[in-house]
């Protein structure tokens, strides 16, 4: 089980700030699980095919398409930041 | 605790005199305050809504000023950011240095507000006459960030 | 009065405040704040005395502003210092600049304060356990002074 | 006549802060003030040697040693400055 995290836009686009996910087996990494999500259609593949751009971190440390994740993982998917 | 996180307004002068207090070494102290501007990208602002990603957030800043730390011959640093609903004039980010002399506190400040920009996870939603937009992430602050890359 | 010469101490979150004051376009502000320190040239410092050129100080200040505001996209700038009896860990000078965005903000504050240094008419004479002395002017300053020189 | 002004480590020495001076007619720029004031000998030929540096203004305004001087100015000299 991960928990998923979703900020800002694609919070209102996805229509939730967070779900709890079983991962399947094959998905072992941020690549893997973005192609995941983005098998729900509508909002979940359009916001994540990568035409607006969008940022990952796991358990809270900016991560890569390669960043491995696994159990117990906390992932949030993002817009680049606007702060300050 | 040198990040704070908050939905109230902050006193720049107490923060000031509180990063130097019971420090007699210190004789320059820079100090930033980012303000919410009545117009962005061509169109009046009337508010808007700061949202950010509690733990990391606090995390991010922290290791900013970790590095700036080990960059530049600095004593301290404060960063003060308000999350929340906002308007035109309130104060968004507050970041203060401590250090002996001022060029280092210079730098140092101007380094964590860069770096804050594209690192910390903020995001601004603005209230406009042609309704509401998140605030889309600037080009110029990604080149502002990377002046500061090092060479290996 | 962009420029105030006195003895009294200044309070730095004020004076932010008041720069900014009644313009909804002021999205940065920077402020650099010098403090005396209880070492100086390797002696331990009790205290200084701090003189200063009434009416050429104010001119010589004014001047830098102007300079300041002709290079860089900024809204104000105060400068506040301070003459007569300090201690460590009083505050000696404050220069608050105002402006649109942050990178304007933070090398025309830097440059203020670098002219200031090797350009105002301000002479400290501190007293240390080896008796008092004049202050000498620092190389350092006048590099720090040169960087901003424009080609012409 | 003209002003003279005398600060900090200048002041000090010279025993004096300040004074009002007839100008001799030979007497145009700021070389020639100083040759003038040396000529008195003691501390004033000492510090004014040039040993230790030594800033001066006219009107309030830097000056350098070619710049003219004209009665009713007010002259300072200083040594340089270390506020801030």
């Amino acid at each position: 089980m991960v928990t998923l995290i979703y900020f800002a836009r694609l919070r209102e686009s996805l229509g939730t700030g967070s779900e709890q996910l079983v991962l399947p087996a094959g998905v072992r990494d941020l690549n893997g699980l973005r192609a995941l999500l983005m098998a729900r259609g509508g909002a979940w593949a359009s916001e994540l095919a990568g035409n607006t751009p969008v940022r990952a971190a796991v358990n809270q440390d900016m991560a890569q398409g390669e960043t491995k994740i696994s159990d117990g993982d906390e992932i949030a998917f993002f817009p680049p930041v606007t702060g300050g | 605790m040198p990040v704070r996180i908050q939905s109230e307004d902050f006193d720049a002068g107490r923060e000031i005199a509180s990063l130097r207090a019971g420090n007699a070494q210190v004789g320059a102290v820079t100090a930033f305050v980012g303000v919410v501007r009545d117009m962005n990208d061509g169109s009046v602002v009337a508010d808007m809504e700061l949202e950010h990603y509690p733990g990391m957030t606090e995390k991010a800043i922290a290791e900013i000023i970790e590095q700036a730390k080990s960059r530049w011959n600095i004593f301290d640093v404060m960063v003060v950011h308000r999350v929340g609903h906002l308007k035109p004039t309130d104060q968004i980010v507050l970041v203060v240095v401590s250090s002996a002399h001022r060029g280092d506190a210079f730098e140092a400040c101007e380094f964590v507000m860069d770096y804050l920009k594209t690192r910390a996870p903020f995001w601004k939603k603005e209230q406009t006459p042609h309704g509401a937009r998140w605030v889309e992430s600037r080009a110029s602050d990604d080149v502002a960030a990377a002046r500061w890359r090092q060479k290996d």
